[in-house]
Order: structure tokens, then sequence, then C-alpha cells
């Protein structure tokens, strides 16, 4: 199947727009090989910048898609949950990181128009090579490990514990408490700790 | 504390460490190691009787060195659990095979000085990390005189000096056992401070306010001195407590104290502590003579956070507290699936915060297990028999051991579940046999092109 | 990249800031430990705290024109405390610098002077004989206490400690370190 | 035998504190030191220098430190104030690009070039680290028997740091006292300013200073003061009796170059060691326990 | 002419970069000419990869992963260490130089340190000159 690209370039409001040209950086993605269309767009991670990419997939029988816009690492998960609720293979999709790692760092806004260019680029020459991949699940075992038994593994250890679930409390030293059981009263409320 | 021994769905664990971590999320295998207390929990009724017996002493931790406690103890009267433990570098038992008073004495026969270290091994389908924080150590700021001054206290000392079951049953006094009728309260001790560490301690503010209203309900005539470079009382309820010392006749001086001192220059400073600072709102230098000096000590990493870190795969962030996933939008998880982190292991925070912080981790443990399974990783990678020369090269490259070889076919196999993606045996591979799935040879390729356009 | 002369003459704090040792003043959050920890503030116009507050409030004349930076004796106690990890010490001498250029130095202490006379002796001869040195800058600012000091500097020639002759660089050697000054000077300035 | 390049400065060489000169080479050479002193070396670039033309001080320092390059050896001085300016000089010309290009200029006009190899060292460092406690204990052949010594380090050997010893509480001297058998006493005040330069422009405000340090370390019971550096010597030392007449006190506290308890313990002679030179005579505090 | 060097980061995903994007929260600035590819481990990176982009035109090409100890998958980054050692003297024998390749352990925490990297490495590439296997600036 040949590959029908959809580019989408992010705003993200004035944090990429306003260091880079996005209209040039969606220009250029239209040029590139197997990009059916280019758009750009104030918050593609808003429900309606989801949408739009949505209704291309559909309508325009896109089956991979390009996002030029923040870390991978912040909405990677996101935009699969897109892809996969137009019934897209969620890993048919590349994202462009142009702001951590081209806006944000980049003072010269021609310098970094090109630099988003070229982060795109990268990212539509090798979205053309992915395939769809399925997501295997294991089971989950429902018992809880906590490491630690301050105020934090206490509270964690009684909220899990009160669902029903089992949990393995590990304390290093010989009592519990941590800290807190150092404490008389605390602030603001100056009741005690324990 | 006390509904954590009663709830049968927790397993407390006390004297225990976890020793090693295998497994991914849904399915970590834990080792912990319990260390031995020479008292048998099971037996033991915490009647007290061996510690009120034991001959030997030694500084007590819990009381930040004030006190003394025995070489069989319990931390403090109410521990959970009420087990004593005791203490081989002290126990004389130990050290010269005599004594044995604890033994003699006790009536439930729970103490076992043959006993071990125990392993036991845990299933789990997550970890949550709340391992706090270590208290700043004061004395290596030379300037303030901590441990070399009688007089100066760390924040944890003055906790449990006026704690009712701290060493001095909750009195506030000197070294001399006479009471104090001036303290300085020195903000900001090795926090804000490049020197030691940088970041701000958040809870040093609120609880240095918090002395000033115990100092004065024990000793209501007591002259009180604030020194702070800002006031940090940002929580529900926190300027109208800062509000309410103010009333109750605190002095405030915004400066930080540069050094605390016993070279008494007027008549009225003979015998006391002086603490050196600018009154910065004055534009002086001022010298406080008081009876008492007590330090808002930082928090900082644990001592031994690095290991932790390696052992649950978790980062450090530079100040070397537990690097959260995302600071904003995800400050409970870790880059390791399936590990979350609480409390102040991951930054300095108050007591509302941390359990806000621990409940939203429960709740993340919570929504995996109420959904009953895990997903694993898509882009792992898989081995093309046909191309596989068989060289075992990747076998022993793999850290989570997921690859082993088919002798049968004579071709290395991947175990999808094991395996994590990260490619390592993708590019060890002489034949080019390994796939990384999401980050194939020509994916990347087509990349290294793009990048150069 | 060299400074351009609008920099050197823009704001007080940013000239500071371009001074090695002086980048980070912009860092200072004023929680006075550098004044509660220097041996002479308590002498000076303005605490060292509260001058970098007013050099960043742009007090210029106020700043240069004060006795503060020439009560500094350099101990450099309040640069090892800084928690913010401020020179302060630096940022005095750049102060006593800047005010020596403008001619603008406080009239109320003798440091300017000293210094000056100092620096001048250097020149000249690439080294300071100090007694000596000493008993001349007293005969140069105030007669009558160099008048008072005549014991001290009889003590110090019978106990061998004051040398009648000046030591002094081999011709070539002078001629070089003159070189190198002259070049400083035409420079001028860090 | 250790090598060092030896910069003796102005006030060691022949100026008020030619003693600390004297003693110090008499003590190298017991201790098998080699101090070359580096040939037509100018006044180290000076604190006082510095407040009146940073460029030209940094200058006047390079060229020390481009003459000190040319043997390869650590560069060491006495002088405390020499130390900090040629160190900070030293470090500086590495930090700031744009400074190590103006000294370059400068020191090219007097056909020099510095390459930022060599390290700048003080005399109490190369004593306590390179040559050892246990070195100069071996070699003691008279016992200081319990002598007090305030050991006064003052300001600029041991900051702004980062140096070899705490800037705030140092001990190399307090160890360095002990190994010739006499004893430490606590002094809070060692590492704290003697007034330095501003004795001569400011002299009240200095003599004050030099009253707190004399106050401590009589008050802990020192017999005399042991000093690392020529301008704390000569402040305590000189302006004793000024501070005496002034504030009405008594002191009587003599105050030696650290080099010269060395040498005595060593076993060299009080003349070659400059003892005569105190304003406030040693003598007899030193004849309690030694024969000079 | 001004030369502008191209130069290819691998950057693994957990430690640098997420150390890049850390730099850019902060809005560390730094040159445009260094970019990144995600890689999930500097081990994934081999010869062959960083051989592919001189071939395609790099000047320079910087892998950077976790610090030794820390990395995500225990010890992948040594692998990286290894290559790297061993390529460095091919490039040398090729005429590349090993200069152009630089490996760089940097952290998630590590911000400042990505703008430092790329600014020694870009000023290093921009000494050294375009890549000999590099045609693009040989017309002029």
């Amino acid at each position: 199947m040949e590959p029908r690209i959809g580019v989408y370039v992010c705003h993200c409001g004035a944090n990429i727009a306003a260091t880079i040209d996005v209209e040039q950086v969606a220009e250029f993605a239209r040029g590139l090989e197997g990009v059916a269309l280019a758009k750009d767009y104030k918050f593609v991670c808003s429900d309606p910048g989801q949408d739009l990419i949505k209704n291309d997939i559909k309508e325009q029988k896109l089956n991979r898609i390009v996002i030029a816009s923040c870390s991978p690492r912040l909405h990677e998960l996101t935009f699969r949950r897109t892809l996969a609720s137009a019934d897209l293979n969620p890993y048919l999709m590349e994202m462009a990181n142009i702001r951590e790692q081209c806006a944000w760092v980049t003072e010269d806004h021609e310098l970094a128009t090109e630099k988003a260019k070229a982060l795109v680029s990268a990212a539509v020459r090798k979205v053309a090579y992915d395939q769809p991949l399925e997501t295997k699940e294991a089971p989950m075992n429902p018992n809880t490990l906590v490491v630690g038994a301050g105020i934090a593994g206490i509270q964690a250890a009684l909220e899990i514990a009160n669902s029903g679930n089992l949990v393995y409390l590990v304390e290093r030293e010989p009592s519990i408490g941590g800290h807190m059981a150092q404490l008389d009263k605390t602030f603001p409320t100056l009741d005690c700790s324990a | 504390m006390a509904s954590v021994r009663s709830d049968e769905n927790i397993e407390l664990m006390t004297y225990s460490e976890v020793v090693d971590v295998s497994g991914y999320v849904g399915n970590f295998k834990v080792k912990i190691r319990k260390n031995p207390r020479y008292v048998d929990e099971d037996k033991c009724t915490g009647c007290g009787v061996c510690q009120e017996k034991c001959p030997f002493k030694a500084d007590n931790e819990f009381d930040a060195g004030m006190g003394q406690r025995k070489a069989i103890y319990t931390p403090f009267p109410q521990a959970v659990p009420n087990v004593p433990v005791i203490d081989r570098d002290v126990c004389a038992y130990f050290l010269k095979g005599k004594c044995q008073a604890c033994e003699k004495f006790c009536e439930a026969n729970a103490i076992d000085f043959e006993q071990t270290e125990k392993f036991v091994e845990v299933d789990v389908g997550s970890i949550i990390i709340t391992t706090g924080f270590d208290s700043f150590d004061p004395s290596v700021i030379a300037p303030y005189g901590y441990g070399r001054y009688d007089n100066v206290y760390s924040g944890l000392q003055f906790e449990r000096m006026s704690n009712a079951s701290g060493p001095t049953d909750g009195k506030l006094q000197l070294k001399d056992g006479s009471q104090p009728k001036s303290v300085a309260i020195l903000h900001c001790v090795g926090s804000r401070d490049i020197n030691y560490h940088e970041y701000c301690s958040r809870v040093c503010c609120m609880y240095s306010l918090k002395f000033s209203h115990i100092i004065g309900e024990k000793i209501p005539d007591a002259e009180i001195y604030q020194l702070y470079i800002d006031l940090r009382c940002f929580g529900k309820g926190y300027e109208e407590f800062y509000n309410r010392i103010q009333e109750e006749g605190v002095n405030f001086v915004r400066g930080r104290a540069a050094e605390v001192t016993d070279l008494a220059e007027t008549a009225d400073e003979e015998g006391k502590l002086i603490v050196l600072c600018e009154d910065t709102l004055i534009g002086r230098q001022r010298r406080i003579p008081v009876d008492m000096v007590v330090l808002s000590t930082g928090l900082e990493p644990r001592a031994d956070a690095g290991e932790t870190a390696k052992m649950f795969s978790l980062s450090r962030s530079a100040d070397g507290f537990f690097l959260e996933k995302h600071p904003k939008l995800d400050p409970v998880a870790t880059m390791t699936d399936g590990v979350f982190i609480a409390g102040c292991c991951q930054g300095p925070k108050d007591i509302p915060d941390t359990v806000a912080q621990a409940s939203a981790a429960a709740a993340r443990v919570l929504s995996m297990i109420s959904k009953g399974k895990v997903e694993i990783e898509a882009a792992i990678s898989v081995v093309d028999e046909e191309i596989c020369s068989g060289c075992k090269t990747c076998l022993d490259l793999c850290p989570y051991g997921a690859i082993t070889f088919d002798e049968e076919k004579s071709v290395a196999f991947i175990n999808e579940a094991l395996c994590k993606g990260c490619g390592t045996c993708v590019a060890a591979c002489p034949s080019g046999a390994i796939i990384g799935k999401h980050f194939t040879t020509e994916q990347i390729l087509a990349q290294i092109e793009g990048v150069l356009v | 990249m060299e400074a351009t002369k609008a920099q050197v003459t823009g704001t007080l704090v940013g000239e500071i800031s371009r001074i090695p040792g002086g980048e980070r003043i912009r860092l200072c959050i004023q929680c006075g430990t550098c004044s509660a920890s220097c041996p002479n503030a308590n002498r000076m116009d303005h605490t060292p705290r509260k001058l970098i507050a007013m050099a960043r409030a742009g007090m210029r004349e106020e700043v240069l024109s004060s006795n503060s930076m020439w009560l500094c004796a350099s101990c450099y106690l309040c640069t090892v405390r800084c928690p913010r990890e401020i020179k302060i010490t630096d940022i005095m001498h750049a102060l006593e610098c800047l005010s020596v250029r403008e001619n603008v130095s406080s009239a109320r202490t003798l440091t300017p002077t000293m210094y000056r006379s100092f620096s001048d002796f250097v020149y000249s001869i690439g080294s300071v004989p100090e007694p000596s040195f000493m008993i001349l800058f007293y005969l140069l600012t105030n007669p009558l206490r160099a008048m008072r000091m005549i014991p001290m500097a009889f003590s110090l020639l019978t106990h061998g400690r004051m040398s009648i002759k000046a030591r002094r660089l081999k011709p070539e050697a002078e001629r070089q370190f003159k070189a190198i000054l002259d070049k400083a000077e035409e420079l001028g300035g860090i | 035998m250790k090598y060092y390049t030896y910069f003796p400065g102005c006030s060691s060489s022949d100026g008020g504190a030619k003693a600390y000169g004297m003693s110090t080479e008499a003590v190298a050479r017991a201790l098998d030191v080699e101090l070359i002193e580096l040939e037509d070396w100018n006044c180290c670039g000076s604190t006082p220098y510095t407040s009146v033309d940073e460029l030209a001080s940094f200058c006047s320092s390079a060229r020390n430190l481009a003459l000190a390059e040319d043997k390869g050896l650590d560069l060491v001085t006495p002088c405390s104030a020499c130390y900090v300016i040629l160190s900070k000089t030293n470090s500086y010309l590495k930090e700031y690009p744009e400074l190590r290009a103006k000294v370059d200029e400068a020191l090219a006009a007097g056909g020099l070039e510095y390459h930022r190899t060599i390290k700048v060292r003080h005399l109490l460092d190369v004593f306590a680290n390179d040559i050892g406690f246990d070195e100069i204990a071996s070699k003691v052949k008279r016992n200081l028997g319990g002598l007090k010594v305030a050991p006064y380090y003052g300001c600029q050997v041991v900051r702004p740091g980062p140096s070899f010893d705490d800037p705030e509480s140092p001990q190399s001297l307090d160890r360095l006292i002990e190994c010739l058998g006499a004893e430490a006493t606590p002094f809070p005040l060692k590492a704290r300013c003697c007034g330095g330069s501003l004795i001569i422009s400011e002299e009240d405000l200095a003599l004050g200073l030099i009253r707190k340090l004399l106050d401590s370390a009589s008050s802990n019971e020192a017999e005399c003061i042991a000093t690392v550096c020529p301008l704390c010597q000569t402040n305590l030392d000189v302006y004793q009796g000024r501070v005496n007449k002034k504030f009405k006190t008594s002191f009587k506290l003599p105050v030696l170059f650290f080099t010269q308890l060395m040498g005595l313990a060593l076993g060299i002679d009080g003349k070659t060691l400059g003892l005569e030179k105190c304003i406030v005579s040693a003598d007899k505090v030193l004849a309690k326990y030694v024969e000079i | 002419m001004n030369f502008e060097p191209k130069i290819v980061g691998f950057f693994c995903n957990w430690c640098s970069y997420a150390g890049a994007d850390l730099a850019g929260t902060s809005r560390k600035k730094y040159a445009p000419n260094v970019r990144i590819i995600r890689v999930m481990c500097s081990g994934r990176v081999n010869e062959s990869l960083i051989l592919k982009a001189f071939a395609a035109g790099a000047d320079g090409v910087l892998v950077c992963g976790c610090h030794p100890g820390d990395c995500h998958y225990l010890k992948g980054n040594l692998s990286a260490r290894r290559r790297v050692a061993g390529l460095k003297p091919l490039l040398e024998a090729v005429g590349i130089g090993n200069d152009r390749l630089r490996l760089e352990w940097i952290s998630a925490s590590e911000g400042p340190k990505v703008p430092e990297t790329v600014k020694s490495f870009t000023s290093e590439i921009k000494q050294l000159g375009p890549s000999p296997l590099n045609g693009r600036h040989n017309g002029s």
C-alpha cells in the first residue's frame, strides 16, 4: 500500500509559531515524497486538533501520520490514541520534536525553521517504513510492593489494602513511621502526627 | 501506624531491605532480606522487661543523638511493631559472648541470639518507592558551630526535645538543664545555598514558625528570633499560621545568619551565643545574643539514593532526588513502567503534599490492578530465523536474559515478554538478522537522510 | 567578542556583570550573609549587600562615591559564604577601579590615595619595599601622622626591617615590565 | 630533594618581613627543599593594584607566571597576599577567555607568552602536603616542648578557595605546629582578617581587628602567635604597641613566622632565622623551651 | 564562506533525549547544527549507522547515552562505548578523522550539558571543516 502521509505542524500557541515559520514548514512537507497533505494548526493536541486528524484519516484516506509539535515523551501516547480511535494502527505515527529541541533552543528564526524542516523530513521518511504493531498484553499481578514505611508508604499501603489487594510494606528500620514518628505537632493545624 | 499493623491486606516487613528486583511491569520478582532482630516477633509480647534489664547503652539515633537507648531497644514507646531489636555493635553477648540479661528475664522466651538473616521472594505487579529523605547534617557549615557549641541544635533535635516522649520529656532546656530565655531560629540551613543544596527544602519556614509557637507555649516569656531570607508560607492555611505567630510576639529579622559565636563583645553578650547577621531591612549588622540556637535544617536525598535508583531503574534529578516521569503531567510515575514514587524521595515536601502524592501513587496502582492486565511494549526485537547464523553474539548482550538459543534450529530466539526493545542486540547482530521493531535499520537510515537534507 | 563602548558605559550592574568575578551579581538574593561576615561593614556607608542592591537599582553615583569598597580588606569571607557563589570581593575591586577611573572616589577614606601611590610604586620600580612605602605615604597624606610614626619607623630600622635601598629589576626586565603595563593601560581596563 | 620555583614577594625579600624570607630559605635547606628564586620577578599584582587597575594587576601577575613557566616547577610563595593574587590570576586566565586575550596581548608587548601550565602554591601547602608532617617531625632536633602557639592563618591563604585547607577552620598549620612538639592552642579567629594594608589608610579600623585577634589568642593562653603571612606578622607585631596604647591593653605576644618556629625545632640558630627582627621580642618566651 | 556543519545526534530516549527536552523547557539556547535522532538506547547505535551518517553527508556524529551505571536497560550504553571506541581508529584510517565522532553521557537532569556539548562539538567540527566525504561544501 502506497503511503499517504498526513503532516500536522503545531503552533503550540506561540511556543512554536513565534520562532518557527510553521506555514513554511507545512509547505515544505507538502513537497516530500508520500505526503498527501500537510497542515499547520494552533494546538494539534486539543480536541479539535485531534478531530482534524481523525477526519483527515477517514476522508483523505491517510495511512501514515506525522505530527511536528512537542517532544514525543509528552504526547506520543495521546496521538497514538487518536490514530487508534480512527481505526489506524497507532504505530503508524511519528512525531518531530520541533518545540523542546528546536523552537525553544534556537535563537535565530530562520535557522530554527530550517532545523524544523529537517526534523519533519526525517519523520516523514521514517513513517513511510512504519509497520503496524500489535501491543501484547500480560496479566497484572494484583500484589504491590511499597518500599519505605513513612507517611507516604503508609498512606499508599493503606489505600491499596483498602481495596482488598495485598501489599508488601518493607521498612529498613525496626519500626514504621519514618521521620513522621519523630515529630510531635505538625503545622498548620498543630495536631499530632501519628 | 497502628492501622497498618491490623490491616490483614498489609504484610509488614520491618528491619528488612529489598536486595534484588527483576521482571517487568505486572510481573516483578522482588527479593527481600529480613535482618535478624534476635527477638522472635511472634513470641514477643512487647512487655519491655528486656530493655529495663539490659545494662548497655548507646546514643539514641531516634532522638537525633541526644538521649540514650539500650543495646536491646524499641526506638520509641509507640513503635509499630512493638518488638525490640538487638544492636549487635553494642550488645555484650555479641561483643564478648556474655551477659544475656534480656534472655534470662524474657518470660515469653522471645530472645533468639541464633537468628540469621532470611531472604523472601515476593511477586508483585507494581512497586511504590517511598524511601523518604535524610535530614541535612549542619556540622558541615562550620560558622554555625553545630557540634562545637552545646546549645546549637538541629531542627530534628529540637523536634525530639519538644516531644513529650523525647529525651527531655518535652522540656526545652539547655545543655546545663536550665531553661532558655531566648532562642534564635536560623532558616535555610543547607538549603538555598549553592555550597550545599541549591533547592528550597519547602518545609523549614513552616516548621520554624511552629517551633516558635512551641517555645512560646512552653516558655511564655522567651524572646524568639526568626532569621529568614524569604518566608515561604504558600500552603492552605499557612499564611494564616504566619499571622498567628506574628501575633504571638516573635521577632522576625530579615537576614540570613552568617555566623554563631561565643566571643562576647559586651557585658550582655557574656555567656551567650551571639548570632551575627545583617538586618537587611535596616541595612545594619546585628549581633543577637541568645541562649539557644535552632538550625532549621533542610532535607536531602537519602545517602543511598543512588543504590536504590539503580535497583529499581530510576533516574535522579540534578539534586539527587528521584526523577518523576514529568514534573507537571506525571509526578508519581517514573521512567520504569510499574514503578511509582511518592513523598520526599521525589523532592522535599510537607505532609499534606506527601499524603496527596501517596494517594495518587496508590490510585495509579489501583487503576492498573483493576484493569487486570498490562500492555507490553510492542516495539520489541525479533529474530529472522532465515538469516540468523547462530553465532550467539546477542545472547550475552541482552540485559534481561530475553534471548535464548534454539539448539534444534540453531538460531536465537527472543522472548517477547522479557524484551524491552533497547535494540542492543539489533546493533550487535553481525548478520543483521534481528529486527528492532519501530526502530529498524532502514527507518533510522531514512531519518539520517532526512535530517541531513 | 570585544566589549563595545556602549557596553562599557551601560548600566552599573551590566558593567559589573561583564567583569571577571562579577558575572553572578544578578543572582543576589539580598540575604545579607556578606554584610554580616564582613569585618568592616559597620564602618561602611552601605553594607556590601546594600551596595549590590543599589548597583542593581542604577544608583551609580551613590555607589561609586561611597567609602564601602575602600574599607574592604579582601579577606574573602563574604565570597566563601555567599549562598549564591557571588564573588563579592571581586565586585568590590571592580567598584574601586570604576570609581578611580571616573574620579569619584570617596574623600572620607585614605585608601584610594594609598592604593594609588602603591600602584605608582609598582609601576616605577616593579616592587614595593613596604615599610618605606608606608612612611612615604604618611608624609604625602598626613605629615602630622608621619611625625607620630617616627618611633615606629625607628624601631623598624633598629630591628633591621627597613631597607634604605629598594630592590630594583634589571634594566631589561624593567623595560619588559613597563612595556607590559603600558600595553595593559592602552587596552583600557578589563 | 624537591624542587620549586620560589617567589619571595616584596615583603619577605627585603621589606618588613625579611625574617620570613631568611627563615623560609633556612628551613627549606634543612628539609631538602630546593627553592629556586624566580629571576627578575616583579610585584605579584597585589590587592591594592587590583583596586586601581585590575587589568594592569593581572598583567603584572601574569608576567611572573610566564617567567616561571620556563622551569615547569610549581611556583611557591610564602606570602599569602602574593599567593591569592597569583593563583587568582592563574585560574581567571583559564576561566575568562576575554581576560586571557587582553593579558596575552599585554604579555606579547613584553615578548612573553603564558600557556597556563604552572601551579601556584603557598609555602604552608608545600610543607604540609608535599613534605608531610611525619617527615618534618622526623627531622625535629629541638622539640619545642609544649610551647603554646596560636596558629594564625589569616584570610588569603585559605580563601577564596578552593584551596588546600578549609576556608573557615583550617587545620594544616595546627598540625604542623604540633609535629614540632609545640601545642596549637584553640584559636577561634585563626582565619579572620587582620586588616591587611588598611592598617595604613584606615588605622583605627585595622587596630580594632588586630586587637580582637590578640585578645582571642591570649585568652586561649597562647604564648606566641605563628603566622603564614608577612602582612599579618607586621600588623600583629609592629602595631601591637599601638593597640596597647589605643585600647589601654597590655599585650606582649610575640608574633613569629611559622618558618621561624620550624627552624628552631629543626635546630637552626636564631640569627639565621631573623628572630631578633621581632618588635615584640620572642626571646623570653622561647627561652623557656629551647636554646636559641 | 561560513561553514555550518551538519551533525547527526543519536540520543537515547531515557537519559539524553530527556536531557535535551529539559534543555528545551529551560529555554537554553544552542546552535541548530545538531539534529537529534531518538533511539531507545545508545546501545542501538552501531558502526554501520554511524558510517552511513558520514556517507550521507554528516560532518560529525554525536552519540549520547545515560551515564555508566544509569542505563535504563542496565548496560546498553557500555556497548555504545565499546563500539564508538572501536570505530574511532577506523575513522582515522579512512581519513574522516576520529574527532568527528563523539560520545557523551548526558542524564535526564543534565539539561545544561546539552547546549554545552552541542556548542563545543559544533565549534570543534567547524574548526575541522567539512567532512572529506562531504561534497556539498567543496564546490565553492
